[in-house]
Order: C-alpha cells, then structure tokens, then sequence
C-alpha cells in the first residue's frame, strides 16, 4: 500500500493540484494531505519549510480540499493536529465529511491527548469518518496493540521521532517488532526516505509505506513532476520490481 | 512507560531544527540508540569488556552497620557505582558513546562538565578507545576544583576553562563580561559549537533516553545481584540529576514489576519536583538541542550555589517525568542540613564518603527505614550510591563548618 | 622465614624500657598477637564482618588494557586495596586494632599521621566500634592536605596539627621553633605520649610483624581468588614503605611457596635497599620504640620531599628485611619520572588513579611485562595496587607540571 | 625440671651465695649463672638492672664462678653472650671447663651468630662442655627441629622476646606447637613468670621451667631469702602440689 503526503496547496494552488493527480496516477493508493497548522511541533524541517510556504498565500483552504476531492478519487485522509481544531471538533468533522474526506489522522492525539484518545476517536467515526491512528516507537507496546485494533483503514506508525531528518534508527528490528502487536494493516512512514529503508520495512512485515518529506524535497530541488516520478519508482519497489 | 513519551520536537520558532544538529554533533550509534525503542539492546562485546575492565559488574552492598545503626527491621542495600574509576555511574554511557565514536570513525570527543564528574568519564572513556577529548568545564569550577582539571588531564583530555574564545559563542560571552564565571549552559553550548566546527563528536551525560538506556546497566546488574541474594526488593531509592542514574536503577525494576515503591530524590534547593511544570522545554540551558517534554523549571532558571553541583539542573529526564507525573514514582526534596546529616550517618557507618548527591538517596533510605522500623516492617530498601565524595571533600568541609555540629 | 627474626630489644644506654613501654601504650591483645608467632591466626568473627562491611574481599583484577597496552604475553593481575573506603590497605590493621582495642575497655585512640593514609584508617576503625580518636598530624600535610583532615573529622577524629601543645614533646618543639613544620617522628612521639599520659592506646600503622600479620589478608584472599581463576601465580610485586603491605600481600604466597619472583619496590630518592645498612635500629625517628633489626637508612635520616608520602620512611619491616637479605625477596628502586610514567599508563589503560606509592609497583610490573614480552613468556604477574591516588591529585598535578611531557 | 636463673654477684657477694645454696637446697635441678655482658641486648629492664648493681663491684668474675661451683653440687650453665667472647672463645670455653662448667648457653647463638652456629655449638662441645641451645618463637620450626637434635641437656624456649616485660603471648599455644617438634628435653622461660604461665607450660608438655626475673625482682623487694622460698614454692608446682 503506497500512501503519498502532500501538503495542501503547496508548492502553489496549481502545481498542488498536478501533484496530487500525478501521485494517484502514480499508483498512490490513498492521499494524506496535511492542513497548515498553527504549530507544527512533530514535523520535521522540511515538511515545515512547506507550510510556511503555504501560509503565504492559503487563505481558504475548504474549498482547495474541495478541489482535491474533485481532482481525484483514492481516499484521503487529512493529517491535522487536533490541538488546532479542539473547541471547534464537531463542526470541522461535519464539514470535512460534507467535503468527501475519508478519514483523519491526528499526529498528536496520542501525545497530547492521550488520556482521552478514545473520546476523539469515537467523535470521528461518529462523523463517518475513519479514524487514523498515528504511532510511534514511543508508544508502549499495549497501547500499540490496543489501537491497532481501532485505527481504521490501517496502523500509521512512525519510525522516526521527527519527519524528514534521517536520525538513524533500526527500522527492521523497530518493525519486525511492531508487526507481532498489529492485527491491522501496518502503514510504516515518518522520515521513511531511502530506499532501504523502504525495502527493509516490507520485508520486516510492513503492509504499506507512507511517503512525504521525499516529494517534497524533490519538488524543492527539481519540481513536481520529479516528484511525480519517484512515486512511480516507490509503486515499482511495492510492486516487487 | 504506561503512555507514550511525547517526542523531541523544534521551538515554533526555529531558525534551524535542533532535531537535525543532532545528527551532526552526536555518534549515530548513540543517535540510533537514542530513537530505536526495543526493550532491551544488546550490549557491544567491546563494551561489555569496557565495563570489566572499569569493575562492573559493581558491588551491591549490604549496609549492616547502617541498619545497625538505625535500629531497623528493614534490609538495606546499595548499588555501589562510585566504584568505578571515575568514582560515579557516568563512565556507563561515556564508555558505550566513546566506543560507538570510534566505530564510526571519529577522533575526537567534546563535552562539558559543570563538577567534573561527566567531563572525568568521557576523558577517560576517550583514552581508552585511543581518542581525543575536549572538555569544556565551567570556569568557576575549573578554578575551585583543581583536581577534577588534574584528573581530566591525567586522563589526556585538553581541559578548557569554559567561557573561552575557542568559540564564537564564547567569545561573545567574554566580549560582555571578561570575568564570566562561566555555566553549564554556556560550557555546553561551546561544546556543541566545537564539535560543529571542527568536525568532532559530542557526548551527552544525561537526560536523554539513551543516557538511561546506558545506565540501565545499573538496576540490570542489580535485579540479578539481588536475585542471586534471594532478595526480593521493595523500595528502590536514587536521586535526580538530569535522572540518568535514577532512571537507570530504577527502570529495569519498574519494567520487571519488581518493587512496590520508586523514590526520586532531589534537592529542596532546587524544587524542580514540587515546584517545576510538566512542559516542553529545552534541557539546555542555551537552547540548542529540541524541546523535550519534562518537569522542569525552566531553562532559564538559576540553580543556587549547593554542594550537589550534579543536581544543579533545571529539568529531569522525559521518562522520569512522565512516571512522576504518573504517579508510578513518588519523590522527596532535602534540603542541605538534611543530607549533610545522611552522610554523615552513612560514612561513619559504612566508611564510605557518599558524592553530595547520592547523599540525598541515603536521606530517603533513613528515612524509609526509619518508617519500617515505626511499623516493624521487614522491607528491603535498594538505592543507587551513585558515586563518591572524595573529590567533594571541600564541600564537606565548607558543610562541616556551616551545618555540622560535632 | 628462613632464619630467625632477630627479636626487638632495649637501646643499651636505655633510660626506661621500650619493650615495656609498648605494654602501656598497646592494646595487649595486639602485643599477643605480636609475639605469639603462630602459622595462622583466626580472625574474630567480628573483625571479619567489619572487614565484609568495608567491602573485603578486595577485588582482584585482570588489567587487560594494560597487558593489551603493552603488548605482553603475560597476564597481569592486581589486587585492589583502594576499594577499601579509606583508600588503602591501612585499614586492614587498623580495624582489628580498634575492635581488640574496644574489648578491651579502651574508649580513646591515638596515632600520627603524615600522608593521612593511616589517620583515615584509624579515624574510620575508631568510629566503627564507637571509639574517640585523636590524631597528631604532620602539621605541613595539615596544611597542604585540608581533604585528609576533612575526611578524618568527617569519620568523628579530632586531628591536631603537630607540633602541638598538647603533649610536652610538642611544646618543647615549639619551643624551639615556633613555626616548625612537623615531622612523622615528632607526631609519633606526640602521640605515644598523648596516649600514655591520658591512659589511651595508640595504634601502630606498620613495621611491626602485628600489623603486616593483619595485612596477610591481602595476600590470603588474592591467593584465593587466583586459585578460582585457576591461576599459578610467577611473579608477586608490591611497593615498600615500612613493608606492611608489600609483606601482607606476598609473605602468604612466599611461606605456600607460590610464585618463584618476589619484588619488593622502593623510591629512588629514598634509596634503603640500595644504599640502606641491616642492623638495628629504632622504627620510630624520636627513639620511643624499641630498637628492632631491619634495612635501614638511619633513624635520623631526612626523606626527601617525594609525592610518595607513605614511602618517606627510613627502614623496612624486619621479616622483609631479612628476606631481602637472605635473597629470598628481590628490591628495585624508580625515581619520581618512573613511576608517574608507570602512573600514566596504568590510569590511562585501566582507570584507576593509583596512589603514586603503588605506582611504583606498577613501574616494576611494566618492566617484567616487556621483560616477558621480549622472552615471549606467558608469566603471571600479580601485584598489590595498595590504594588509590583521588586524595593525591595535588600531588599529580605537580608531577605533571615537573615531569610530564603529554 | 626447676633451672634457676642468677646473675654472678647479684645483689652482692655474700647474698649472692646463699642465693644460689639457697636456690638449690630449694629444690632447683640446674643453675644457669648470668655473666656481666657487654650489651644486654636482649634482656630485660630487670635482669639490666642487676647486671648495673654487679658492674659495681664485680672485677673477678673467674674466682667467683669457681666459689659458685664449690657452692653447689648441680649443673652450672653459663649464660653468657657469645659476642663477648667471639675472639677469644677456645681460651674461655677451656677455662669454663677447667672451673668445673657443665654448660654455656648463648643467648645471641641464633640471632647474631646464625650463619655459625653449628661451628660455635661444636667448639662448646669440643671443649667437654655441654651446648644447651636457646630458641624463641621468632626461630622458624625447621630450625627449631633440628637445634633441637644437638641442644645439650635440653633446649631453651624462650616464650618473650625479652625477659622480665610481661607482654601478653598465648604460652599455651606456642608450648603446644614447639613440643611437636622438640624430642629433647623442653625447658620453658625467659619471662615465664606468673604461676599460671608456669602451669599452662607444662600442661602444654614442657618438661621444666627457668626462672630467673621473678627472683630478681623478689630480692630487689624483699631479699634473698623471700626468693629461695619462691624456689621452693615452683619445686611444689613442679612436683604436682
């Protein structure tokens, strides 16, 4: 399972809107898209360098993920810290489910929220929406487990503490152990950048691979049809080629 | 850990991710330690011959003329790590960080050390491994202890009296006041700018997760010395730094389920426990390295001058927070005339000078044996005797003659 | 012992007894032991819980660093008598000396000390068994030496800078020189007196066959421990100041005949084996004690001012001179740049800060080491590190001004 | 076996004769006669202090031992120290003889002179003179054992390292060791001097004791004829009363 991150709106409202088309063409088989936050306190340099970008210009971002709906039609799945949207949750969900959003994920629910993490989870299904839930290796094993059986559509877990810095960490012991306390389909992603890495992860058992920094680094460096290519690769590593 | 341990992260503000500086001043090894969460790591062969070769497995130690001297139906042990050369538990993680070094490649090691201990076990851990070290110690120090200066450079490390102008940041600092005592927020920041600059590798003596990982070396090496006593522990006691001694001891207990009561202990002084905040702060002082969510209190607040120059430290490990903050591990704060008193208690006892620091775990065990002995319970109280006094004989003397009474 | 030990015996102009003297100022179950030559002497049990609760048996320990530093074919094993809480072996004797001293009714204990080795030893076995003590120091180590005193005042000593006016050797002293400096001998003699004249006893820190009887300890746990590591012992070294920790450490292997090579190590500076005469001659430098026969530079012979405080002594225990004599033990002499190279490499591989007495150990060590490593032998080599150097840093770091090139 | 000890001409020398009359009439097997040293060098405050008195007076102490011999009919052993007589030794061994000596013994023999000693033991010998070896705890037991073999009459076992200072020893311990080696005869003294000292040695196995400071002590208090009733009581102990 190949899940692309893109943030929205960026690098522009047009480039945006040929990334996220060429990512599914690409073989994506869902979209996360990450909404501008107001902190951005687990993301990583590079995934902060997009936001800033996009908090030039974004104003109304409703209606750009209304565009994304239309623009394409894996599921997707919004990354967005709850710690943004805390007194305003219902409406948002409402909304968002009106937009066509699938599901959500929230990065920091089980940092900053986690006495109440089942409450929030239940406030998203009651939307119908499917509740993504993010882990990490600092989440103790029962409660790995204990969430896995929750989480829909799949198990987003982490391998790095921070997004886009290549910390060196033992991604195939990290997974291979995590594999035994999942049931659920596993996503392996945050700072999952080479190719590797990739590789070791599927071959510790991973169901899926969740890809952002990289995209954006490259469209950084060679723009968004670059982007769109490696995507293409990563289909192929999937793939088994 | 019963919850996750929120993550390392980036001020809101930053010009540049201290998350990635990391990657560039710290061995990867130790990096990779530091964010691989398994539950037990496995420890280098090298490394396991470091540590014999240093004495560990170090002695756990039945402190009878203690409990004679209390009176007390509790049994009493200690872990002794002053027995290690460098006379605490720090040469632990210097020997696996100075090792990993130089695996990759590295020749040389920077840090700083505020009472010597730390700078004392990465110069040695250095030589071993046939590295470099540079130690920046906090100027005030470098002038009142001598002989932690001396025994660094015994050791082969270069010993500079932290501000210096070997660093911008340093400079800067003397540029406004030539006569800076120095601190161990600036010691560190000169460090890490070191390291950068010139392409060395920086240690780090507590705090981080892998620093306890290291120290777990302790309550491992202790839960089989008990086991092989048939001892079943009840209170487990140490006392909080930065919290890599006490995580150390305590966390392969607390993972066991063995032990029905923790006890962090720290200064009054210094009341990070009943008076510090659960927040993301920086654990140094200068705020290089990312935020990590801890008590603290706050990195600009200024420790008094106490004789536990090793407790002068704003936050306390993520883990050990967490816990605290849990409620799975209880804490106590003593004040100076308190541990002074408990030192006393213990060297002429056990013979042994306790660092002013461990003094505040042996205020506890009184105090827990005190209470077996009130309620006649035959308990059995471990603590970490993290290291020992006889490079703060000074401070003993200065508390003699304000404290001391005999 | 070969032959037998010429006994102590009156000067022949003696004024008064010092063999009788000894009956007043001894404790008499140490006298006994003294003079009761017997093959094996029990230890009390309660001397061997005080000896397991200052952390006896001493660990001993391979020095792989060391024997990897230099390259050698031979096992390098040391005996670690500053694991002890003073630091060295001197507590071994000071213990038993105390506990008989405590039996016996005394309440009150009296010694000199110069280095503070002894005065520590003495201060911690006085405290242990609930004793006073009082403890005459050279007044020059007083000064220079503000950690040693600290530490004894910390273990419950009064210690006094002598000369002093307490005792009428003192006065008369100072008297003479109201700024005299202080000596071993004038301190010795203070304190015998001290003792006498208050009805105290005053305990005896080497030379006498007493006090390295109680030092076997060392050489009958090594001698254990290397049989658990199946190990055959070839060569045993230790260092010489009055000989008692050179004589407990090796006499148990010479009288089990294990070990073919027994090296007994002198200072240069203070060349007695070289250039010392074996009569007899009076172990104290005031003439208190009874003349005893041993290799000796002469009672009145003024050590120079070494870092080995505790080698600074004119003679050698009479049962090591004798051997030394009949060829049964062999004797080298370093100088101050030999031993604190030895001292650096030893601290550099293993850790350890020896005290620079038992560098001079280490120095012999290293030389039989290349020795072995030129003859491509697999000797082993066993030595007593007889106590540790954290108290000597001052000493060190001069050295290091004086002589070290790194 | 009861060896009384006396110094030649102590206190004086009429007294000194009853002394020795006395000490024999009292019940004593063998005399052992001290003679002025040089050096006492390893004896006792006591013993000093009567070798002081007698360096008085005493100038001829050749006539006196010949007046000591017609005094009494026991055994006479000469204490003597050999470092006295190391240059002039066959004369004076001849002479002993010639006085009507039974015995010398040196009480340096093993301690100044042991490299030699078996030549000086047979120059006694060779004299018609008997050899009575002095031993001491500080004799290693080989040694012991094998002086033991040409010690004349018995071998002397000194329990202190110096006479007339009561240092604390175990007498038992070390009499019960020493008797294992010793096939002669074991006379036990030298600061032998409490009557319990003197019974723990012989139940330990010695076959006799030498007395010697206690006499001297008793004159100094009370005078010669309170020191021959001492004789008389250690006779008693001697014989099991």
């Amino acid at each position: 399972m190949l899940v692309s991150y893109a943030t929205l709106g960026y690098p522009n409202k047009e480039d945006y809107l040929r990334l996220v088309k060429g990512l599914v063409e690409a073989g994506s088989d869902i979209l996360e898209i990450g909404l501008l936050p107001k902190y951005a306190k687990y993301d990583g340099p590079v995934i902060r360098r997009s936001y800033k970008q996009v908090s030039t210009w974004l104003t109304d971002f409703w209606s750009l993920l209304e565009e994304t709906r239309r623009a394409v039609d894996v599921p997707l799945v919004i990354l967005t810290y709850l710690e943004d949207w805390v007194t305003s949750l219902p409406d948002t969900l409402a909304r968002m489910k009106d937009v066509g959003i699938n599901g959500v994920l929230f990065p920091d629910l089980l940092i900053d929220f986690i006495d109440e993490y089942e409450k929030y989870v239940n406030e998203i299904k009651s939307h119908g929406l499917n509740a993504v839930i993010f882990t990490s290796p600092s989440v103790p094993d029962p409660l790995i487990h204990k969430v896995s059986k929750i989480s829909d559509m799949f198990l987003y877990y982490g391998v790095r503490p921070t997004t886009g810095v290549p910390l060196p960490v033992s991604v195939d012991s990290l997974i291979t152990r995590v594999r035994t306390l999942v049931n659920n389909k596993l996503v392996v992603g945050f700072g999952l950048s080479d190719i590797e890495d990739m590789k070791k992860a599927l071959r510790a058992g991973a169901d899926g691979v969740a890809i952002g920094t990289v995209y954006i680094e490259e469209i950084e460096r060679n723009g968004v049809e670059s982007a769109i290519s490696l995507a293409r690769k990563f289909r192929g590593i999937l793939d088994g080629s | 850990l019963p919850k996750p341990l929120p993550p390392p992260r980036d001020p809101p503000d930053a010009e540049f991710s201290r998350i990635d500086l990391l990657r560039k001043i710290m061995p990867s090894e130790v990096l990779r330690q530091q964010f691989t969460v398994e539950r037990f790591v496995p420890i280098p062969k090298e490394v396991r011959e470091a540590y014999i070769n240093i004495g560990r497995p170090t002695p756990l130690v039945r402190a009878r003329r203690l409990e004679e001297f209390l009176n007390t139906p509790a049994k009493i042990y200690f872990k002794y790590e002053g027995a290690t050369p460098t006379g605490s538990h720090k040469i632990n993680t210097a020997l696996p960080q100075a090792y990993f070094s130089m695996k990759e490649g590295v020749d040389h090691l920077v840090t700083e050390t505020g009472a010597g201990q730390w700078g004392t076990a990465v110069a040695l851990s250095a030589r071993m491994y046939g590295l470099n070290s540079t130690i920046f110690m906090v100027k005030v120090s470098y002038e009142q202890k001598p002989q932690r200066r001396t025994i660094m450079q015994l050791y082969g490390a270069r010993v500079f009296a932290s501000p210096t102008s070997h660093t911008e940041y340093g400079k800067k600092v003397l540029n406004e006041n030539p006569n800076h005592p120095g601190s161990l927020g600036i010691a560190m920041s000169e460090a890490i700018e070191y390291a950068l600059s010139n392409g060395y590798k920086y240690l780090v003596g507590s705090v981080l997760d892998v620093v306890v990982l290291h120290q777990s070396v302790i309550g491992l090496e202790a839960m089989k010395q008990l086991q092989e006593l048939d001892e079943e522990p009840d209170v487990l006691v140490g006392c909080v730094g930065g919290g890599s001694n006490f995580g150390g001891f305590t966390f392969p207990f607390i993972g066991s389920k063995k032990g029905s009561k923790y006890i962090a202990v720290g200064s009054y002084e210094i009341p990070k426990f009943s008076k510090g905040a659960y927040n993301y702060d920086f654990p140094d002082s200068a705020g290089l390295l990312p935020l990590v969510k801890m008590i603290t209190l706050g990195r600009d607040y200024v420790p008094p001058p106490i004789y536990s120059g090793g407790l002068r430290y704003h936050g306390a490990a993520p883990s050990l927070s967490m816990l605290i903050k849990e409620g799975i591990v209880d804490w106590r704060e003593y004040n100076e005339k308190e541990i002074f008193e408990a030192a006393q208690i213990f060297l002429q006892t056990q013979g042994i000078v306790p660092a002013p620091e461990s003094s505040h775990a042996i205020r506890a065990v009184i105090e827990e044996a005190r209470e077996a002995k009130i309620k006649n319970e035959k308990k059995v109280i471990v603590f970490n005797l993290s290291g020992h006094g006889l490079l703060d004989l000074p401070n003993y003397e200065s508390m003699m003659k304000r404290i001391g009474q005999d």
